[in-house]
């Protein structure tokens, strides 16, 4: 990190989270490190449950009640955290907008979506009534939907799935922000659906140089799509890298398991062949043990394990992983 | 503050069905509209005795069989139309005629009206009734205008010192006093008000709050909290009504007189008052009031002794616990009354079983179909010993002795010897313990302190506006 | 539309048919007959029979019933046994108390449970909640008649504020007029207001909830409004969605908490025409009465469907 | 399977209008061998399910029939229908919303022995731990209730259900797309492992073309409740000839290493 | 919050606990003699020997409230139970059997709807005469279609549920999938809607014992109790204070029992309410 270069756009440092849970508190993030510059593209990976999310909520400063923050989230080096809602509600939507993964339920059933997308223009930017609505059409339009002007007093029930997803993509982008987040924006989606979906994303980024947090459980989804990637397990961040070293050199055991229990499309059918498996389950929120997380299911725990949750080792040119046994195999 | 005022606002518990006191018999009928819209040939006051109304005088034949009215002359009808012989001939005439729907019809069936001239007329009555001259002043003897007759319920037209203001269905009915009435400038209250206030705990909030400025025969159980207060005065009246346990003398095993005898011993009269009326009753032992002509006090012939009450319950045979159905019409005396009889009777081992009932139940089941065992009731009419003679009424009680002495009584002429009769009459009906004779009410009146004029007893219940008046303090 | 209206206004009518079957039937077994109750038991037996001669009680119960419906068709209710007046009027004048009773009743409720519900929704657990929540239990669990007598210690009694009951009428000519009327129905509006506004305010305040764990409330907040801003213009409109099919349905218990009410304040509504008509074997007016107060709820609940469409824009034409 | 025809009524437009149909299916014809699976793949709404619920004989077809074992399933009567259920079954997708939160797993997995026969308690208890068994779970997990398994380990208790009557065919319906892939790998390696050791035949619905080939000898694919192509995964994805095939294979991800 | 929760769920256990300790115990014990009047001693005061006073007919205020609490149970207890059987039945016919079948349940149970409890209640004791037992009826009646509402929409939900489908592609026809998938699943939605239906209970018995409607004399009932005691408001305004105050407690405790069932039977809705 060379001091004298302009800060990041976003600079997360040490995160943690503690959500409150029936069983107690629960570390459900813990010592998350990334940053984020502009134009680049960051993807997250990670099984369900493992803090993808509650990541992107993070950031957004949107995180349930009674959660408790540590560590420091920057945006164009300005410290977020502490800050009164007031302040976030300025970037939200602005300076940083988010896609949701349920396109059925990110809309409210009762607005048009012309009402919808113009929102954020009169919020933030102040536009009147008609020059938001004239800005609408112009963003439905860049989204692929045919004939915007006169669909924009539909309701959203009106719309596929497809179509809504891309109504919230035209939300997300009206302020035009530095930052996007989209939080598995796909997975509802048929593939030939995800592929427009995806596709459209990519170019909205590249036109407009905004900077990409994308979220996935799906590897090819992510491999295809971002330049750099983190992989989450237990709520930490066991591995990441630019993406293609990532996944040509995969140095976590956990994203191991997982690559390699991909069934592969047109390998056909092979008698006796089986996939390799990660053993037993992903641990439960509040079961966290103190060290490693996947320490129970991977095949090469040892006590040490454990003992503490394991630094992040260097294994390649801005590749990292978080395990004390990467050497031995 | 009430120095000129000229409008009342008095506070009934039921509102009459329509106004015309010939086609119902509801006494609300009579509360608003007798002696304020319509008139009778006679009036009857506060005290019972009977005086000249539309009437100016009579004579009555000796044999009590043919009566002579001279009418008052120079009377009209609201709608402008004259009062005179023909329109007391239609009246009665229609009382008693095939058409008439007149509670009375068969007292009106009984007399023949004839017109000597314009302002006399004789009735010739079939029977002999002593009681004639008090009936004629009743609400459904009232003279009638023959082409209004038909539509007097709601648009009601009487010779009477008030004419129908406005009458919201449901509130109120509000009479004005009317100019063209023959003594208009005697009159004070120039509108009076009627509230319809069923709900015991709603009439003593509307006196309390002043939306009423008097309200006669409130429920006896909210009286306390107004003798103390000197907002208020409070009346408390007479009455000739007798509230009485029915007996169904039909079935058995209360046909039994020893089993009546019984129940009437069983009964604390004080105790049944307390709890029926709050203490405002005067016990009676028969089925005549204190004050009526030819009262004896017959309380003494089977006074309140359980001891002796499971004594004749064991004579007569009957097993105990005896069950009976007790039917209680809606009326407060009778279902507070009833609570304290049912736990009065369970002391000597008899279980009566309340039967809630609404008036209109009452009167097919118990009275029509007479299917009850006991029943509390007041009897209003002021002089009904005949029903005791009536062998198809609803108490089942049939007694020759009785009928011969009733027979004698209707026939005698004298005073006197009626007097003597009567007490004869009320001492066999004590005896034969036909009922459980409970006491005689008394009716309470709440009003404002500076109203004047309301009667302190009530032989018929009336409200007589143009007696009403306020004081200037 | 078209057809939603249709198909829902043939419901109505089949309910409506169905309900003055019901009612006459059921009416029909009463013991006892008008006739009989206006002239009291001391009436001579002949006058009883001709009254009920005149009043058309001897005929059979077909001709009664179809003369009944044949009436109501034709907007003719007939006369009232005991009153002699048309039906119509009757229950007309009482409408205009009942009626504005429920509503006001009905408004001030929706007004309460608004206020108490969202303001509880968005202090989600805090002491504001709590002791909303806790005091809309509380209005819960006290009868109304209760209340009523309550208030009329306190407002007439005491305070003289307001007199005890009792209804001047909407028209200076029947010694009352519009405020004075409004002022007779406010204490007995209140009365019934708090037990509806009680329960509304709690399904408010769970819909409310709902409504704000939704999705699109998520997106609200990202696209950076405020709370409060999520919450007037996003949350509301869909959290009466459930809000209006409870009032729709807790208008019979309004309509039926009337009766009660007017009980105690002595006002000259439908409930207290029904009850005091039942006890007279008014029957006529007692038909009419429990049909209007039927038509009345299924009306209500028609309305409620009506208002459905325009808060949700999905239950248009299609509809159930 | 031949020729299926299907659709399903909607509501009225009109009040006295005819309900309108909604056309899913148009002759879908399929034959499967014994001990074979056969994989359908499609976009979401093309009738996947809908096929699946037509072979359950869980709904009736408009036209068309479904043999099994030479016995045409919709003619049968329903007693004899019932106990021919001996011979397929079924796994559901949600393995949350499959089982009966109520009940316990012993219970949900006897389902359908109890629904055929009265079976004794003890030949349940036994049937039970041997399924358990053969889906590699534990003997003493028969007494815990679903909530109380991972997603995973559900869909094992489901798939159990389904063999508990030792059927010849088990229709599943994408029984992996609720799991995660380290667990989807766990139940696709399960079904396979049945499939060699007791010649289970499979109708397999899934939209991941991946497993699909991963798991069958043959994948039709299904477009507009029409089948527009099918052979051997390997072929087919490789070189499909059906524009439609082709669009969906080419938007599958790919994971270039 | 949870220990909040939990606090209705106990508090609302302990009100209605203390209702139904207060029935039982009114069959072996009351301070005095709960139906003997003492004309002497009426509208007593608060006090030593009647803790709560005395009516006006001189019975124990206490004693009758302990008796007044069988009523309350009474109706509460075999109202709920008529509509729970009845509505529940026709609930879950509705939701096994789609169609025409659904249409006329749910048709007739909007039809009941039209008739408000009370105005039921009026006519059935109008026709056969008031007391506990029409009472309970006409409330019963009038709960059939809240519970057959209730019971299908929960039944049709459970209907929807894949562990249904699985269980008819096992062969099991509607009446055992209603018997051993949706009945027990809705089983919980009913207990709670049957503790706020009780509640409704208790306060339209009172509501209808006050017009006189409800349980007769001289079986005590906190409605009657009520209508008595607002006669002699202003003499004995704590007459109308004590049934009042039982009838608010009851159904208070009733209500947060309710609150609480739901809460603790729905564990999605424990962590989110
Ligand atoms: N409001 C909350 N209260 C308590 N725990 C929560 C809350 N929200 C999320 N969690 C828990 O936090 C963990 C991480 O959740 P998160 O939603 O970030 O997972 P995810 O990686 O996005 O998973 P998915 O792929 O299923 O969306 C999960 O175990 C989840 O159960
Ligand atoms: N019960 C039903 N009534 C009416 N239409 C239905 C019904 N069930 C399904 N459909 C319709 O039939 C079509 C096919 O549905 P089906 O569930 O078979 O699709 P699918 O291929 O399984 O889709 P998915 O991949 O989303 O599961 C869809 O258009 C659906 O809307
Ligand atoms: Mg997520
Ligand atoms: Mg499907």
């Amino acid at each position: 990190m060379a001091a004298d270069t302009q800060p990041p756009l976003l600079q997360v440092q040490n995160l943690s989270i503690t959500l409150p849970t029936r069983r107690g508190p629960a570390r459900a993030l813990r010592a998350l490190d990334f940053s984020l510059a502009r134009g680049e593209t960051l993807g997250l990976i990670g099984e369900s449950g493992s803090g993808k999310s509650l990541t992107a909520l993070a950031l957004m400063g949107l995180l349930p009640e009674g959660a408790q923050l540590e560590g420091s989230i920057r945006l164009n080096g300005q410290e977020l955290l502490g800050r009164p809602d007031a302040d976030w509600c300025r970037l939200r939507g602005n300076r940083m907008a988010m896609i949701f993964q349920e396109p059925m339920t990110a809309l409210n059933p009762v607005h048009t979506i012309g009402r919808q997308v113009a929102e954020p223009l009169r919020l933030h930017r102040g536009l009147s009534a008609r020059q938001a609505r004239a800005e609408a059409v112009a963003l439905l339009e860049r989204v692929g939907i045919a004939r915007a002007a006169e669909r924009l007093d539909a309701y959203p029930h009106q719309f596929s799935g497809g179509q809504r997803q891309r109504i919230t993509i035209a939300m997300a982008l009206a302020c035009g922000p530095d930052l996007l987040i989209a939080d598995e924006p796909t997975t509802a989606l048929d593939v030939t659906l995800q592929k427009q979906v995806l596709e459209l994303i990519g170019e909205l980024v590249a036109e407009r140089g905004m900077a990409l947090l994308l979220i996935s459980h799906d590897l090819a989804v992510i491999a295809g799509a971002v330049q750099r990637t983190l992989v989450m397990y237990g709520g930490t961040v066991v591995e990441q890298g630019p993406t293609r070293a990532l996944f040509s050199a995969l140095a976590h055991p956990y994203t191991q398991g997982l690559f390699a229990a991909r069934p592969h499309l047109g390998a056909g059918r092979v008698p006796g062949l089986r996939l390799p498996t990660i053993a037993g389950t992903v641990p439960e929120l509040a079961d966290l043990p103190p060290g490693c997380p996947f320490a129970g299911r991977c095949p090469r725990t040892i006590a040490e394990c454990n003992a503490a949750l394991p630094a992040a080792v260097p294994v390649g040119e801005g590749h990292t992983a978080r395990c004390i046994r990467l050497g031995d195999a | 503050q009430s120095a000129g005022k000229d409008a009342v606002t008095l506070g009934m518990t039921l509102e009459p069905p329509g106004l015309d006191p010939t086609a119902g018999a509801a006494s609300s009928i009579a509360e608003v509209t007798l002696y304020n819209i319509y008139e009778t040939l006679t009036k009857i006051n506060s005290d019972g005795s009977v005086s000249p109304l539309l009437a100016e005088g009579w004579e009555v034949s000796p044999d009590l069989k043919t009566y002579t009215f001279r009418l008052r002359r120079g009377v009209k009808f609201h709608n402008g139309e004259p009062f005179n012989a023909e329109a007391v001939k239609f009246s009665f005439d229609r009382a008693g005629g095939d058409k008439s729907t007149n509670k009375d019809k068969r007292t009106f069936a009984n007399l023949t009206t004839q017109v000597v001239d314009e302002h006399t007329v004789v009735l010739l009555n079939k029977e002999i009734d002593p009681d004639l001259l008090f009936l004629l002043g009743q609400a459904t003897a009232i003279i009638v205008e023959p082409k209004s007759a038909e539509t007097n319920a709601a648009k009601p037209n009487g010779t009477g010192p008030y004419k129908l203001g406005a009458w919201s269905r449901g509130a109120s009915v509000s009479l004005v006093a009317w100019a063209e009435w023959r003594d208009a400038s005697k009159i004070r209250i120039r509108r009076a008000t009627f509230r319809f206030i069923p709900d015991p705990a709603a009439q003593v909030a509307a006196l309390l709050a002043g939306d009423v400025d008097a309200f006669a025969r409130v429920t006896p159980r909210s009286m306390a909290q107004f003798k103390g207060n000197p907002r208020f005065q409070v009346l408390i009246s007479g009455s000739r009504a007798k509230t009485i346990l029915a007996i169904n003398n039909a079935r058995k095993p209360l046909d039994d007189v020893r089993v009546r005898r019984a129940i009437a011993a069983a009964i604390d009269r004080k105790a049944v008052i307390q709890g029926a009326a709050d203490g405002l009753g005067v016990p009676i032992g028969s089925h005549y009031v204190p004050g009526a002509l030819g009262y004896v006090d017959t309380t003494d012939l089977n006074p309140h002794d359980p001891e002796k009450a499971r004594r004749l319950l064991a004579e007569a045979g009957v097993k105990t616990p005896l069950e009976l159905t007790l039917t209680l019409p809606p009326a407060p005396y009778a279902r507070q009354g009833g609570e304290v009889i049912a736990a009065q009777l369970a002391k000597v081992g008899i279980t009566a079983k309340l039967q809630n009932v609404e008036w209109a139940q009452w009167l097919s089941g118990t009275y029509g179909n007479k299917n009850y065992d006991l029943t509390i009731i007041s009897h209003v009419e002021p002089f009904d010993l005949g029903n005791f003679a009536k062998p198809d009424y609803y108490w089942g009680y049939k007694s020759e002795k009785f009928d011969k002495l009733y027979d004698e009584i209707k026939n005698a002429a004298r005073p006197a010897d009626r007097a003597r009769l009567l007490g004869d009459a009320q001492r066999l009906l004590a005896e034969d313990s036909v009922h459980a004779f409970l006491y005689q009410p008394q009716w309470v009146t709440v009003a404002n302190k500076n109203l004047r004029g309301l009667w302190k007893d009530m032989p018929i219940f009336i409200n007589d506006l143009s007696a009403l008046s306020w004081t200037t303090p | 539309m078209a057809l939603f209206l249709l198909k829902r206004l043939a419901a109505l009518a089949a309910t409506l048919l169905a309900a003055s079957i019901v009612v006459f039937l059921v009416l029909e077994i009463l013991p006892g007959n008008a006739a009989q109750v206006l002239l009291g038991p001391d009436a001579a037996p002949e006058a009883v029979a001709e009254l009920a001669r005149k009043l058309g009680l001897d005929q059979s119960a077909w001709q009664r019933y179809w003369h009944w419906i044949a009436g109501l068709l034709t907007g003719d209710m007939g006369l009232s046994h005991a009153y002699g007046t048309p039906v119509g009027e009757l229950i007309a004048e009482r409408l205009l108390l009942t009626v504005p009773l429920a509503l006001l009743a009905m408004v001030l409720a929706a007004c309460i449970a608004l206020a108490a519900g969202v303001y509880a929704a968005s202090r989600h657990n805090r002491l504001g909640d709590v002791g909303v929540m806790a005091l809309a239990q509380l209005g819960i669990a006290i009868p109304n008649f209760w209340f009523a007598i309550l208030l009329i210690l306190l407002f007439s009694v005491q305070l003289q504020w307001f007199s005890a009951g009792g209804f001047p009428g909407w028209t200076q000519a029947s010694g009352g007029g519009f405020w004075p009327a409004l002022q007779a129905l406010l204490l007995p509006a209140i009365s019934l207001a708090v037990v509806q506004g009680a329960i509304l305010a709690r399904i408010t305040r769970s819909a409310v909830l709902d409504v704000l764990r939704e999705d699109f409330v998520r997106t609200a907040r990202a696209k950076g409004l405020s709370r409060r801003a999520a919450l007037w213009r996003h949350v509301l409109r869909n959290a009466m969605i459930p809000v209006v099919t409870v009032m729709g349905l807790q208008f019979a218990n309004l309509l039926a908490g009337t009766i009660v009410v007017e009980n105690v304040f002595y006002l000259p509504g439908l409930g207290r025409l029904i009850f005091q008509s039942i006890a007279n074997r008014d029957l006529v007016v007692v038909r009419n009465c429990v049909m209007l107060l039927a038509a009345m709820v299924v009306l209500v609940n028609f309305v409620v469907d009506l208002l459905y469409a325009a808060i949700d824009p999905r239950v248009q034409v299609a509809g159930p | 399977m031949r020729d299926l025809h299907h659709h399903y009524r909607l509501p009225r437009r009109r009040l006295l209008g005819p309900r309108p149909l909604l056309p899913v299916l148009h002759g879908v014809s399929l034959e499967i061998a014994a001990g074979r699976s056969l994989g359908v793949v499609g976009e979401s709404g093309s009738g996947k399910s809908t096929l699946a619920r037509l072979v359950m004989a869980l709904e009736t077809p408009a036209s068309g029939s479904v043999q099994l074992l030479g016995r045409d399933l919709h003619r049968l009567p329903p007693a004899q229908l019932r106990s021919a259920r001996r011979d397929f079954q079924m796994v559901f997708q949600d393995p949350y919303g499959s089982l009966d939160p109520r009940q316990s797993v012993e219970r949900i997995v006897t389902e359908p022995l109890r629904a055929l026969a009265r079976p004794t308690r003890a030949e349940l208890r036994e049937r039970a731990a041997e399924v358990l068994a053969q889906v590699g779970l534990r003997a003493g997990d028969a007494g815990k209730y679903p909530h109380e398994f991972s997603g995973g380990q559900r869909q094992r208790i489901a798939i159990a259900r389904a063999l508990i009557t030792r059927p010849r065919l088990i229709v599943a319906d994408e029984p992996v797309s609720a799991l995660d892939v380290s667990v989807q790998a766990q139940v696709l390696n399960l079904l396979a492992e049945l499939q060699e050791r007791h010649g289970v035949t499979y109708l397999l619905i899934s939209h991941d073309l991946a497993v699909v080939s991963h798991l069958c000898d043959e994948v039709l694919v299904l477009q507009g409740g029409r089948v527009v192509e099918r052979g051997a995964p390997r072929e087919l994805f490789a070189r499909p000839q059906h524009p439609y095939t082709q669009t969906l294979v080419a938007a599958v991800p790919r994971l270039v290493v | 919050m949870r220990a909040l929760r939990h606090r209705s769920l106990v508090l609302g256990a302990l009100l209605t606990l203390a209702l139904l300790a207060a029935a039982l115990l009114s069959f072996v014990w009351t301070p005095w003699p709960p139906y003997e009047m003492d004309m002497a001693s009426t509208l007593q005061p608060p006090g030593r020997a009647h803790w709560l006073g005395t009516d006006a007919y001189g019975r124990d205020v206490a004693s009758l409230l302990l008796v007044g609490a069988r009523a309350t149970i009474a109706v509460g207890v075999i109202a709920v139970g008529i509509g729970l059987a009845v509505g529940t039945l026709l609930g879950l016919v509705a939701a096994a059997r789609r169609g025409w079948v659904e249409e006329l349940i749910m048709r007739v149970a909007d039809f009941t709807f039209a008739f408000p409890a009370l105005l039921l209640a009026i006519m059935l004791t109008a026709v056969y005469g008031p007391g506990m037992v029409n009472a309970i009826i006409a409330i019963g009646i009038f709960y059939i279609p809240t519970f057959a509402r209730v019971t299908r929409a929960s039944a049709q939900a459970v209907w929807a549920r894949e562990y249904v489908l699985a269980a008819r592609a096992s062969g099991k026809g509607a009446a055992r999938i209603t018997l051993e998938h949706v009945l027990p699943n809705i089983a919980s939605v009913l207990i709670v809607q049957a503790t706020i239906q009780f509640a409704l209970a208790v306060l339209a018995e009172a509501a209808l014992s006050y017009l006189g409607l409800g349980t007769q004399p001289p079986q005590p009932s906190w409605g009657r109790m009520l209508a008595e005691a607002q006669t002699l408001m202003f003499q004995a305004p704590l007459l109308a204070v004590w049934p009042g105050v039982a009838i608010a407690l009851a159904v208070l405790g009733l209500n947060l029992l309710g609150d609480g069932l739901r809460d603790a039977l729905d564990p999605r809705l424990a962590r989110q309410r």
